[in-house]
This record gives C-alpha cells, structure tokens and sequence, in this order.
C-alpha cells in the first residue's frame, strides 16, 4: 500500500505522521529536536513507520488477541531498542575510559561503568514485567536518571568517583543520541516477539514486517525545515502545513492558534483548508510556551502543574514586565510581597493569552471554528483564558482542543505529501 | 573634618560605608560592611548593617547619611541619591582616574559617563529586554551545571568560541542545548555568551563620551571571563573608540556605599554654606 | 469638596474607560450630542456652541489591555491610535457622533481615514490647522475650515449657532484657559502644593465634562488648595517636554515628583492651552478664532516654525518663565513630532547651559524604575552641582 | 532584444544623472542656484523656470541606501542625538551631510540656497528642513498643501496653494535667484512635462498586459527616477521616456517579461500589486526573492508619490500656478485613506493581479499608519488575500532576509493552494 510522510521539524520536537492512501493516520512519532536536524527527523520518521505497523498488528489480530497483548509487545519492543541503545553507550563509555582514564584508574572505571549498565539492564527488564510507572520515552531521560542514580551509589570518592562516572556519561549520551542507530520496527521485532513468548501475535508480526509501506512522497516543514535534505517542492511553509492540518482535524475551523515552545501562530484558513492569512511571533520567549516553562522552572513546578494553580485564583495580579526574565522577577518580587501563587500565575497566564489574541487580531481575528494547538493547548487555565477572551471579544466561538494537536504541523505537510501523489 | 555614611540597599545584600572627609580633598574609608538580606526583613538588616559599621569606625557623630539603591524609605537617613550618581563616584574612589562606570547587574546595565570629579555626564542603560543580561548567563551556566564562580575560569580556557545565534535570553537555552549536542565545550559556549554580553555593552559604552578607563561594577564585576570579552571586545573597536581599558576592584561592591558617603559629605558642605546644618547625629547617639 | 475628594472624583472620571460621565450626560437630554477630539488641538469652542459635549480621546493608558487594537497598527507605531482603536472597537467610543482628527501627526490623520471606514454613521473631519502664521492665507484658509467644520456640525447637531452664543461660546473658553493658566502658576510658584499628579487628574477629567463644571471643580480645587498647604521638599524644578500627545501613564508622572522633581511646566493635554491669549469674545467668531490661532498659538512640535531660531530659543525662553533648573524630554515611542524636535530643542537648551535628559515611554508602560532611576539621577545632579 | 531595453533607456538615465551631479557640484562656481525639496510636492518646473537645480534629499538617501552607505550615516546621525525611532530618510541625509555631503554619485553636492518645503502629506517633511535649516542657515519658504481628508481637492485649498504660491513660493524664488517670475517659461517647462508624463503612463500601463514586460515596483522605480526627481520639465526627461516608452513596447508586442538583477523573467506566475516603499539597503535581494518565485509585480502605489499620473491628471501648461496646486494635492503621500484603497483595488481590477503584497517599512508613518486596515480592507472588497512583511527604507538593521522570504514563500504557496483549490 502506498503512504506518505509528512515531518514537521518543530523547535523543540521533531514530529512524523504517516499517512494511507485514503488520508487516513497508519502512524505518528515524535523525538526531541535537541540533536542535529537531519537525525531528529530520521529518528521521528522512524519512529511513526514503527506506530504504523503497530496498528497493522493491531489490525491483524483484532479478532484473535486483545490490545492488551499488542500493548505487551509495544513495551518489549520500546525496551528492545532501549537496550541497544544502551549497549552502545556502554561500548562508547569503555571507550571513553580507556582513551581518557588514568591507568591506574582504568580497570575500576571499566568495571564500574559494566556494573551500572548491568544493573540498568536489570532494572529496565524489570519494569517491562511490572510496567508500574509512566516515564518518557526519549534515551537520554529514561537512562539519565538511572545512570545517575546507581553512579552515585557506587561511586568511590576517592577512585571511580561519582563526577568521574558522570563526566564520561555526558559526553558520551550526546554522541549516542547523535548518531544514526538501527532502531526499525525490523531490526528489534524479534527479540521483542521473542521476550513475550507469544506465539499467537507471530503471524500478525510476520504479517506488518512483510507489509510494504514505502512513502510513495515525503513533506517536510517547520521551524527547522530549510534543514531538512529534500529538495525544495518537498518543503511547505509551518503556517500552511498548520492551517491544513488543523482543517482536517476538525473541517469546521476558520482560524487556528498554535502556542508552541518557541512560536506562536495565528491563522485563518477557508472551507477548504486554505490559509488566507497569518501571524507569527519573533524570537521573544514572551508569548510562546517557553514563557510559562521559565515561569515553572523559577517557581519549580512541573507544567502540567502550572495551569491548575493559577485556576485556583480568584483575582489575578497585572503583571507589568513583558519580558520572560523580567517577569520571573517580577513574579519573586510579588511573591515576596506577599501576593498569591495562583493570583500571579493567573496574571502570567492572562499576559500570554493577551499576546496571543494580539497576534490573532493581526491575522484576521476569531473566527467560528476555532482550534487551538500546540503544547500550551494542553494547560487547563491558558485555555480558559483563551476561552474568555473569545468570548468577550469575538462572541460564542467553538473551540476545538484535539489530544493529537502536536502532529498538526506534520499532519498537514502528510496530506501536502498525499496531494503530490494523487 | 565631616563625618559621613554612605547605605547601599542593594536587592542581595545591604552594604554600608563610614567616611571621613577633610575640606581639602583628604578622604578616609572607615569602615565598610556588607550583610546579605537572605530573605530577611530589609529595614532589619539595613539597621544592624549600619550599626555594626558605625561601631567598627568608631566615631560618635555623622554629619550626613546618605543612601543609595533601594534605600529611598531609611527613616534616619539625610538624603538619598540614586545609584548611578553614587556608582561613579565611589568607583572613582576606589580607582582614580577612570572615566565611565559599567553597573552590570542581574537584570539591567547601566553605562556611566563621568567627569574628573565623579559627575554623571551620561548614561546609557539596557533597556527592558534581558538579552545578554546577568540573569541570561546565569541561566546558562545553570543549565551547563556550572556554578557562579567558576564561570570566568571556564570562559577563559575558551578555545573556539560559539556565538549563541537567538538574542531572546530564553530562547538561547534551545541554542545552547544544541550547542551541547553538538559536542561544543562548555568553555567556548560561555565565552559565547560573555562575548554577545561584551557586544552590547561597547554598543553602550559607544553611545557615550568620556576619557579615562571604564571600570566594572556590580554583581558580575568579579566574573573575569566577561572582563576578558569586554576588553577584547573593545580593542576590536579600537579604531572607532580609541583605546579602552577596562578595570575593577576587589572592593568594588561598596562602589555604592562610598560613593553615597562622598556624595553626602559634599552635599552637607554645600548645604552648610547656605546656613542649612543638618545633622544626622541623633541615630548615631 | 476637600482636596482629596475632588482628587478622587476626578480620578473615578480618569480610570473609567467607559465614558460613564459623557453617557450621564447625554442621558439627561435626549437631544444632546458629544462630539471626540484627538490631541493635541481642535477648535471646542464650535463643538461647545453647536451643542456638543467635547470629549478629550486620549486612549485608555495603562487601563486597557488591547486586544484588537494591534490588529491595526504595527509595533513601530506609538501606542495611542491602537488604544483609541480598542477603545472603539470595544463600543466604548459608541457615544459620540463625531470625530476630530488635527493634523497633529500623520498618524493621527490617518486615522482620520480608518475612522471613516470602520464607522461611516459618524462624522470625521480631519483638522488642517495652518502650518504658517501668516495673517493673510493662512488665516483666510483656517477661518475657512473652521466655517466649513461649524456647517458640517450644526447639520450633526441640529443646532446652527448664532454669532452671539459662539461668542459666548468663546467666552467660556477663555475662562477655562484663564482657570487652568492660573492652575499652572500655582504650581509653578508652590510645585508641592499642587502635586503634578492633581494637577493633571484635574485637567484630564475636564475633558470629559463640560467646561462649566469644569470651572466649579477647578475653582473648589483652588480652595482646597489654600486650605491644605504642604510643605516644600529639596527637590530640583523640571520642565516636561514631549508629552503633548500620547499622555505618560500616571505612574510615570508620580515616579518623576517622587525621584526629587517637582514639575513645573509640562506639555501634557497641550490643546487645553494652545491658544495662549484670550479669544476676542467681542468680533466676528470665527475670524477671531482663526486670528487667535495664527496669532497666539502655542510654539510646540506639532506646527511648523517658521523663526530659524525658533528652536533655539525656545527651551530657553520655557525654562526661564517656569524658573526650572533642567528639562525632562520625556516623549511616546515612535512619536514623529516630539522624536524629531528633541536634537534641536536639545541643542539649544544645551548651548544656553540647561542640563536636560531624555526617555521615552508608552501610555501603558508598567514598570517605571528605570524612569525613577533616570529622573533620580537628574536631580542628583541638580541638586549637587546645581545653582541652588 | 532584452539587451536593448536595458541599455538605451538605462544608458540615458545614467548620463542625466551623471550629468546633474556634475552640474551641482560645479554650481559653487558657476553660481547657479540650488532648491532643494522633497519628491511629493516637488514644484521642479518652478524651480527650473528661475534657472535653479533642484536637490531632492530622498533620492540621495535612498541612493546612499542601495549602495550600503545608508547603515553608518544613520549612526552618525544617531550618534548625534537622533532617535532611534524616526524615519531613517531623513537620519541618513543628516549623516551623510555630515560625513561632508559626498551625493550618491561621489561628487559633493552644493548648499541649498533654499529650502523649498513642500508639506505634502509627510510631517516628517516639516522636521527635515526644520534640521537641515538648523544646519545651512539659509532661507526656507514654507507651502502648506491641505490634506485631502475627504478624498478631494476643496475650492477653497487650491485657492489657499495658489495664494502661498503668489505670496511666499515665487517671492521666495525670486529673491534667492535675482529673476523675475517668467510665466512662458513655467509654460515651456510644463509642457514637457505633460509630454513625458503621457510616456510614463504607457509606460506603467503596460503592466496590464499578461505576461507584464515590466516590473511595476522594482523596476518602475527606476523608471520613475527622473520624472520624481530633477528632470520633469526638461528635454532630457522627454527623451528617455520617449526611449524608455519605445523599449517596452517592443517588449510588449514580443510577449517578453521583464528584466530583472538576474536577467529576463519568463515565465510570469504571479501578478502583484504592491503598496509601501522598497527596502533599499537590500534592494537587489528583495527583488530577487520575488524574480526567483518569478512573481511580477504588475502596479505599486509608491511609484506614485512623485505623482500619481495613471488616472488622468497631466500638467497643464495652461494654468501654470493651478496645475502645480493640483499635482501637490494628488500626490498619493497626500490621499487619504480611503483614497488609498480604492486605487489599489482599483489595480488589482485593472492590471489582473492575482495578490498584493504590502511592505510596511518602519520609518514612514504617513505610509505605514493603518496599512493593516487598508490590508483588510482590500481583501474585504477584492477577495484576494494579502501579505504583509515589514522592513525599513535604508536602515539594514530592519531587513531580515529570512523572514521576509519565509513569508513571501508562504504567501506564495497560499496563491497556488488558492488556485488549487478553485480549479478542484
Ligand atoms: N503537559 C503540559 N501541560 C501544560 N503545558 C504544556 C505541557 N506540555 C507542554 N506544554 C507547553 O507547550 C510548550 C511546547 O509546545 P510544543 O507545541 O511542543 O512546541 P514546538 O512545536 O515548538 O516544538 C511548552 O513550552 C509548554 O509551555
Ligand atoms: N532605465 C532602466 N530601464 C530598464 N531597466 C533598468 C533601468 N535601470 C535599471 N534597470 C534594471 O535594474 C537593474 C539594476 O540596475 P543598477 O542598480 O543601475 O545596476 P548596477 O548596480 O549594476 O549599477 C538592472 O540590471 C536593470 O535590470
Ligand atoms: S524580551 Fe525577554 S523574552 Fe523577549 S527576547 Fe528579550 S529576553 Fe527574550
Ligand atoms: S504620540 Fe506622536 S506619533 Fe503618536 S499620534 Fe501622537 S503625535 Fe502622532
Ligand atoms: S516619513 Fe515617509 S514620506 Fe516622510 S520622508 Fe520619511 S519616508 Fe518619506
């Protein structure tokens, strides 16, 4: 069957849909932008084909066998190519000690860095039996933490100590997440087939390996998309990739919002899914997501935290700095002042969605339907500010919030991708 | 022979200065303290500040108390002058001869233009956007994981320096990360920033007229990196700004305090020479 | 009324961005009409006598989060037309029937021309004043777009004027000038007993009333004023100049007199003042009031000067009458007209040895500690090198 | 063919010029006397008739700006006390006076003997002589053109630009040159005007054939030069429009696109109308964003502010002092808003534009306040949508190159996603 690829290379993730021939999602895969562009789109597009024959599993043996044992085999898959990402950081870190180690130094720390990739190994096998906690999927946080953690628990302050263990990690986790790896749905299938000894999933498996999903066209846009190795009618522009995608999310919206890590766009689109007009932020953290991150970080909260308080509020402060950095000084300024958490939170939110409906007035202001994407979409109170805000200024609007929001972009460039071909 | 104090209420920390002056240009520094706030109630602190100074200098009478910085509501002071006024003036103290003052703080910079006898002749400030601010590189070295003090060592070892593209102080967090994905040492990346910090502060300086040395004061008056930067960032413009030396001191912290004590005893002086005698005496008592 | 009373009463009128003074009084007569005015001058005598409330639209300052406004102008241009525009578009400005545009800026005129699309049941009229005092053309040409402006407004109101009630008309005007010249010599001679603060509630609320309640308060205000004397601080005495048109935030006006300057001349509300001498209530009006702008106009940036020395002098000549050690050139980002005479009234305040310093600020800037700073530091210097 | 375009008309350009640059820089000792005013507004025919040169400090800034000087006056100027914020034009004459007023074609161009200051709807204008009187000390004469608030020309405002004529213009004139006022030589001049002005027309005009020869914005303005600045009224601009006119012509009956920095276009894809002037700092790369989208731009409004000629107005050698009153009012930097927005709909009708693009640069408000509205505006009646960038005049700092291209590509796949989606 043929399919195509739509990868939108975002500032913060990078992010692949893959779509079938009838417009219709196989799959979707994210990974963090923090690497070289090329890989992060690479690692994405993998990771989507990966999702896409996932479903064909799922497709295959809906009849037979539950989600449960496809969720099963996700897991050892997601665990196999853990591992073998983890075996190849050990291979660099052994590496890294014997060029750089003193050699007195240098068993110990070869013994040391095998013993903790044993024992991560141990835990990860561990968890896959007993799946308790939810934690991310990218290499470097999954192994970071272990790393760090068992590297202080065996750590000798006076030979293989803990910053010694910790300096080699870091140089070598970037080179690990830097560097193009065998992580396709082929290369680990069987090993994880074999770790859930299920036999009955065997010819669902055989089935979505065999099953040909060669892109038949490929779009990339996005932030970092004049990056992306493709030739230039390969390549639209985020704002229309968005407009588009969003259209086909929910076929009713006219104007689309994306509050994402490091932009934000207003958009108007037409019945039709055409873009007809835009905005976008410049480089100025106020106004993106990353505004409300830094305003976490300064008051270490997570997140997903930071929209509940600042719903618990029931006057919210004017906050007067613009700038990101300065609001956060202002914010511990307040604070020492005595005024609330939740009330300057709601102020801080307030002053996001401000910018935001000032860049939705440029583009054209709010039209019926409205659909709000990207990160921020997901915090409970910029929501309902945005919300407010419509509603006092534009009138009754309906506002779409999809779970999916964050494949807008890439979903848009699929469908460009789908064009090319049809 | 006047008596004076200088209170530089600070937002990290309270600094006093205690001065004697003679008629003739004589000036002894008699004591000078420091408290951190640390969260504690600042009228507090300013008050045990001042106390433990005046003890340490050891005079029963003040003839003029002067604050600068946030010290605009100290309830026994004689007047109060504004940071730039006292910034050039106390560093002209601590280091004859130099020309302009450059108050890198956390959030804001303020160039200083002075003449030979510590006037402000101009000034230019930062303006309300924290790109290339202190806080920016304290973020960065946050995310690098490298404490305070270190940042200068590290910045100096710099080998190639990498400019961080983003202006936004914030952004620049996303460049840097990738800075550290592309292997770039955290060396060359500090250096990077102290080098578009040392940018904008010629393009301060630039906007200013004076003769003399620019002296660093402030919170990051001690991070030799950025000093390294600024100097070399001003002899690339040696051409258009002529040659610029750039210059600090170990006391410069009380650039503040002196300079608001200085600046008291010479405002007491005018005033009694228009038959207004104030004294300060009564907190001192 | 004690001072603080009517400080209040004209601060409720300053915060309130809905008119609600304006609508009070359109609601008590089912005929009347209110007539807005952009900065910096519009003739209100004609508004007045063809039965309008003037109505002074200065934006909504650091009151009104703008929302749509930005829709219609772009960073670079000064804040005060988009809040205008928020304000309309938010059905604040709902009220009035027509619209004044002076030719204080291109910005200004072209907003003449928005006005027009977005609402074609008001009237507009952008205000052409006469670039050149000339007694001859200019004053034909101005009187002539006066008489046109007061046919276009009697056929708004319904209410064509007689000579005689425009005269009166400018009598009342006069008044109002005489009250608020009084006002500034006050402040001039006793800056802490008219804090800059009062001074300009007062005068900002004036614009949203009309000019006879506008005389009562002013005069309780004078009262109160001599029976609540302040002491004077050692602060240094600054002029304000730049200001005439976007208006500073309160807070900034409040963070100069607390960094140790009193204000003793200013070019806020500067229309309230551009005639600078009694309009003859007793001529032709319309003649009189064409003369009266020829003639005694304010010298400020937003005609041209037609004295090659003009610039020169005139930071000079405003210092000396308001005995000010320095000038304070605080102006609105990206305004053409204060941005482009400030190097030339500079240099002349300069040469005749005036220590000025220069900001700039939005109407609805927030954070005022650099101005605190800044104003701090001038009066510093004032203070320690000064005459004084 | 394209080689001929290019050179005759361009050849004859290059030589008026060179030609009056030369004269400037002899007037010192020739003693020929210098006025200097601004493009909207300009009254060159009067000024000829009483033997004068005219100095046009826009086109010299914009000059200094296609050939990168603009960036360091600007910062003398600012240096020197000039703000930030303010129209750049003007900042960079500043700074090129004082960097020894060396005009862009590097020879130094002589003091005004006077200021003509024709107030055409720029109040920039006004500041501008203010400074520069500032720094000549020499005579300034003042006319005030009213403003068409409401879209036409008042009785009552010719009559008012007649009286300063008589009264201040030509008394002013008079007393700087030492000649009486010659009313048969403002004829004469007036004439050649008119003649040249039929030529521009067509000129411009034939950006209304499909695929357009030419390039109604960044090649227009070069054709636009003489005729905005020193050579309306003169025998040289006669006969470089009469050539430039017989060029594109040629061009035209060929079905030949126009000719850009990188040779001719082919292959026309997009027809636009433009509105605000051009960066010029990055003049060449702006154009080639457009030249490689093979976008035309088919009409544009600023080539208007020297005149706007296309619906009808010429000058009348028959009522000399009328017909300048009536050029100054219909300058576009003297229509109001509305006005604006029917002529653009107007050349989106007329010349088969297919998009219009707005450059909203940062120095100009009399151009820029309320773009956004005309924007919607014209959308609203069109049912085109626009694109909207922003840049500046001749400040490089305010050109990003990047951004400007990723809106201009955006723009550009949103037509194509337009035409996609009407023919499906
Ligand atoms: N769980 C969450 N709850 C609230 N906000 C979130 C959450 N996750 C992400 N965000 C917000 O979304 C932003 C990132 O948005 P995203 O669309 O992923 O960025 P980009 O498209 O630029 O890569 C973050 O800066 C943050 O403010
Ligand atoms: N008079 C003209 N007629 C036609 N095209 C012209 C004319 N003047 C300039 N051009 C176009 O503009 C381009 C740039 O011109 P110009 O700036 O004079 O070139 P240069 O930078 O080589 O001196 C030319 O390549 C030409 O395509
Ligand atoms: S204002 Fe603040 S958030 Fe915006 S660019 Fe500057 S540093 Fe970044
Ligand atoms: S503030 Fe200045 S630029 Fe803005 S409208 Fe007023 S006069 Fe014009
Ligand atoms: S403001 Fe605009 S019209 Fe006026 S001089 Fe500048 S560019 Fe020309």
């Amino acid at each position: 069957m043929s399919c195509v690829v739509g990868i939108d290379l975002g500032s913060t993730t990078t992010k692949a849909v893959i779509l079938d021939g009838n417009g219709d999602v196989l799959g979707r895969g994210i990974t963090n932008s923090r690497s070289n562009y090329d890989l992060a789109a690479a690692v994405a597009k993998t990771e989507a084909f990966i999702n896409a024959r996932f479903g064909l599993i799922e497709q295959r043996v809906e009849a037979t066998e539950t989600a449960e044992a496809v969720a099963i085999l996700r897991r050892a898959f997601v665990m196999e190519q853990l591992l073998h990402q983890l075996r190849r950081l050990e291979v660099l870190l052994l590496e890294e000690v014997d060029k750089s180690a003193p050699p007195q130094l240098a068993r110990p720390f070869r013994e040391a860095i095998e013993e903790i990739c044993r024992r991560i190994t141990a835990e990860e096998e561990a968890r896959f039996r007993q799946p308790a906690l939810l934690r991310s999927d990218f290499f470097r946080d999954a192994v970071g933490s272990a790393f760090m953690r068992i590297a202080e628990q065996i750590g000798d302050p006076t030979g293989v100590s803990f910053d010694r263990l910790i300096g080699v990690y870091d140089k070598c986790i970037i080179r690990v997440e830097n560097e193009p790896m065998d992580l396709d749905f082929r290369d680990h299938i069987g090993d994880a087939l074999a770790r859930v000894s299920n036999p009955r999933l065997a010819d669902a498996v055989e089935y979505a390996v065999a099953y040909d999903l060669t892109p038949a066209a490929t779009v990339g846009t996005g932030y970092g998309r004049a990056r992306l190795p493709f030739p230039k009618e390969q390549i639209r522009s985020e704002i229309l990739c968005h407009g588009l995608g969003a259209h086909a999310m929910f076929p009713g919206t006219r104007t689309v919002l994306d509050i994402g890590g490091q932009d934000t766009k207003a958009i108007q689109v037409d019945g039709a899914g055409i873009v007809t007009g835009f905005q976008m932020n410049d480089r100025c953290a106020a106004g993106c997501g990353r505004y409300l991150g830094y305003i976490a970080d300064e008051m270490s909260l997570g997140l997903h935290e930071l929209g509940p308080l600042a719903e618990l509020s029931k006057r919210s402060v004017k906050i007067n700095s613009t700038c990101t950095v300065f609001a956060g000084a202002e914010l511990r300024e307040r604070l020492s002042l005595g005024e609330k958490r939740e009330d300057i939170l709601a102020g801080l939110h307030r002053a996001i969605v401000i910018r935001a409906m000032s860049l939705l007035a440029r583009s054209g202001g709010v039209d019926d339907e409205f659909t709000f994407t990207g990160g921020v979409a997901k915090n409970p109170a910029a929501v309902r500010a945005i919300r407010e805000l419509i509603q006092e200024n534009y009138g009754e609007r309906t506002l779409n919030i999809s779970p999916e929001s964050i494949y807008t972009g890439a979903l848009g460039a699929a469908l460009f991708a789908n064009r090319m071909v049809a | 022979m006047i008596t004076t104090a200088g209170i530089d209420v600070g937002s990290g920390a309270v600094k006093v200065t205690v001065m004697r002056t003679d008629g003739d240009g004589g000036e002894t520094l008699l004591a000078q303290i420091s408290t951190r706030i640390r969260r504690r109630e600042i009228a507090k602190v300013v008050d045990e500040t001042f106390d433990a100074a005046v003890e340490a200098a050891g005079v029963d009478e003040i003839h003029y108390i002067g604050t600068t910085g946030e010290g605009g509501e100290v309830p026994y002071a004689t007047g109060h002058f504004y940071g730039m006024t006292t910034h050039a003036r106390g560093a002209l103290y601590l280091t004859p001869g130099i020309g302009a003052v450059l108050d890198v703080g956390a959030l804001h910079t303020r160039a200083v233009a002075m003449d030979g006898h510590g006037r402000v002749k101009d000034y230019k400030m930062t303006s309300q956007c924290a790109s290339g601010s202190g806080q920016f590189l304290e973020n960065i070295a946050r995310y690098l994981g490298v404490s305070h003090d270190e940042i200068g060592e590290l910045s100096i070892l710099a080998t190639k320096p990498e400019k961080v593209s983003s202006i936004c102080a914030v952004l620049a967090e996303t460049d840097v990360i990738n800075m550290v994905s592309r292997g770039i040492t955290t060396s060359d990346i500090l250096r990077g920033v102290h080098e578009s910090m040392a940018e904008r502060f010629v393009r301060l300086l630039r906007s200013l007229e004076f003769a003399g040395a620019v002296f660093v004061s402030g919170g990051l008056a001690s991070d030799t990196g950025l000093l390294t930067a600024l100097r070399d960032a001003l002899a690339k413009k040696e051409l258009e700004l002529g040659k610029l030396e750039v210059v600090t001191h170990d006391d410069a912290i009380f650039a503040g305090s002196i300079g608001a004590a200085l600046w008291g005893a010479f405002r007491y002086r005018k005033l009694s020479q228009h038959g207004v005698a104030w004294t300060a005496a009564s907190k001192v008592a | 009324m004690t001072r603080a009373e009517l400080v209040e009463w004209a601060r409720d009128i300053y915060d309130d961005l809905d008119f609600t003074v304006v609508r009070q009084w359109l609601a008590e007569h089912p005929t009347r009409k209110a007539a807005g005015y952009l900065p910096v001058y519009a003739p209100r005598e004609l508004l007045h006598a063809t039965g309008f409330l003037p109505v002074g639209v200065h934006g909504g300052g650091d009151r009104l989060e703008i929302i749509r406004g930005d829709a219609f102008y772009q960073s670079y241009i000064c804040h005060l037309p988009r809040s205008v525009i928020e304000l309309a578009q938010s059905g604040r400005l709902d009220m009035l029937s027509a619209v004044l545009f002076p030719s204080t800026c291109d910005v200004i005129r072209n907003l003449s021309g928005m006005w027009k699309l977005l609402y074609p049941d008001v009237y507009v009229r952008y205000i052409d004043v006469p670039q050149v005092p000339d007694p001859g053309a200019a004053a034909e040409f101005w009187a002539g777009e006066l008489n046109h402006l007061l046919d276009d407004l009697a056929g708004v109101s319904g209410h064509r004027p007689t000579d005689d009630e425009l005269r009166h008309s400018i009598a009342v005007y006069n008044e109002t000038r005489e009250m608020i010249r009084t006002l500034y010599a006050l402040r001039r001679e006793r800056p802490w007993d008219v804090p800059t603060e009062e001074l300009y509630l007062l005068l900002r609320a004036g614009e949203s009333i009309p000019p006879e309640t506008f005389l009562a308060r002013a005069r309780q205000y004078l009262a109160a004023v001599e029976a609540d004397p302040k002491r004077p601080r050692d602060n240094s005495r600054v002029v304000i100049v730049g200001a005439f048109c976007e208006q500073p935030p309160l807070g900034l006006i409040k963070s100069i007199e607390r960094a140790g300057c009193y204000i003793v001349d200013d070019d806020f509300l500067l229309g309230n003042r551009f005639l600078t001498h009694d309009v003859p209530a007793d001529a032709n009006p319309v003649r009189a009031l064409a003369d009266a702008f020829i003639r005694n106009d304010m010298a400020s940036s937003v005609l041209y000067e037609i004295d090659p020395m003009g610039k020169r002098n005139l930071m000079k000549n405003r210092v000396a009458a308001a005995s000010a050690d320095g000038i304070i050139f605080a102006t609105p980002s990206f305004c053409d007209p204060a941005l482009l005479d400030q190097p030339m009234l500079r240099a002349g305040a300069e040469t005749a040895g005036i220590p000025c310093i220069a900001f700039k600020y939005a109407e609805n800037t927030g954070q005022f500690q650099q101005f605190r700073e800044q104003a701090g530091t001038f009066a510093d210097s004032i203070k320690l090198w000064g005459a004084a | 063919m394209a080689e001929a375009l290019k050179d005759r008309s361009m050849v004859l350009q290059k030589e008026m010029i060179a030609n009056h640059f030369e004269r400037l820089a002899q007037a010192p000792e020739t003693g020929e006397k210098v006025v200097y005013t601004f493009v909207p507004g300009n009254l060159t025919e009067l000024i000829r008739s009483f033997g004068a040169l005219p100095v046009l400090p826009e086109i010299n800034a914009l000059q200094s700006g296609m050939r990168k000087l603009s960036g360091e006056y600007i910062a003398e100027a600012e240096r020197a006390g000039h703000s930030e914020d303010v129209c750049t034009y003007v900042k960079c004459d500043i700074g090129m006076m004082r960097a020894g007023n060396i005009g862009p074609g590097g020879t130094k161009l002589p003091k005004p003997d006077l200021l003509l200051l024709s107030y055409t709807g720029c109040y920039t204008f006004m500041k501008w002589f203010e400074l520069l009187r500032e720094e000549y000390d020499c005579p300034t004469v003042m006319f005030h053109v009213p403003y068409q608030g409401d879209g036409k020309l008042e009785p009552e405002h010719r009559e008012y630009m007649l009286r300063q004529l008589r009264e201040q213009v030509i008394p002013a004139l008079e007393k700087v040159t030492g000649r009486k006022y010659d009313e048969e030589k403002l004829r004469h001049h007036l004439q050649l005007s008119a003649m040249a002005e039929d030529d521009l027309v067509a000129v411009l005009q034939a950006g209304k054939t499909v695929p357009s020869p030419i390039d109604g914005y960044f090649g227009t303005v070069y054709y636009v030069g003489p005729i905005f600045s020193a050579f309306r009224g003169t025998q040289e601009g006669v006969d470089y429009y009469r050539a430039l006119r017989e060029e594109v012509e040629e061009r035209s009956a060929l079905g030949l696109g126009p000719i850009t920095p990188e040779g001719p276009l082919e292959g026309e894809k997009y027809r636009l109308v433009v509105e605000g002037p051009p960066n010029w700092t990055h003049f060449r790369d702006f154009w080639k964003m457009f030249a490689d989208e093979k976008a035309v731009v088919v009409a544009s409004t600023y080539t208007k502010v020297g005149g706007t000629y296309d619906f009808g107005f010429r000058h009348d050698p028959n009522d000399p002092l009328g017909t300048m009153a009536d050029y100054c009012s219909g300058c576009y930097t003297n229509l109001n808003l509305p006005a604006r927005i029917d002529m653009i709909v107007r050349y989106i009708e007329e010349y088969k534009a297919d998009g219009f693009l707005i450059n909203s640069v940062k120095s100009c408000n009399s151009f820029s306040a309320g773009q956004l509205m005309i924007l919607r505006e014209v959308e609203k009646r069109t049912g085109i949508p626009g694109a909207f960038i922003e840049s500046d005049l001749v400040d490089p700092r305010y050109f990003s190159a990047a951004n400007i291209k990723n809106r201009l590509e955006s723009y550009f796949q949103m037509i194509d996603a337009r035409r996609a989606g009407r023919t499906a």
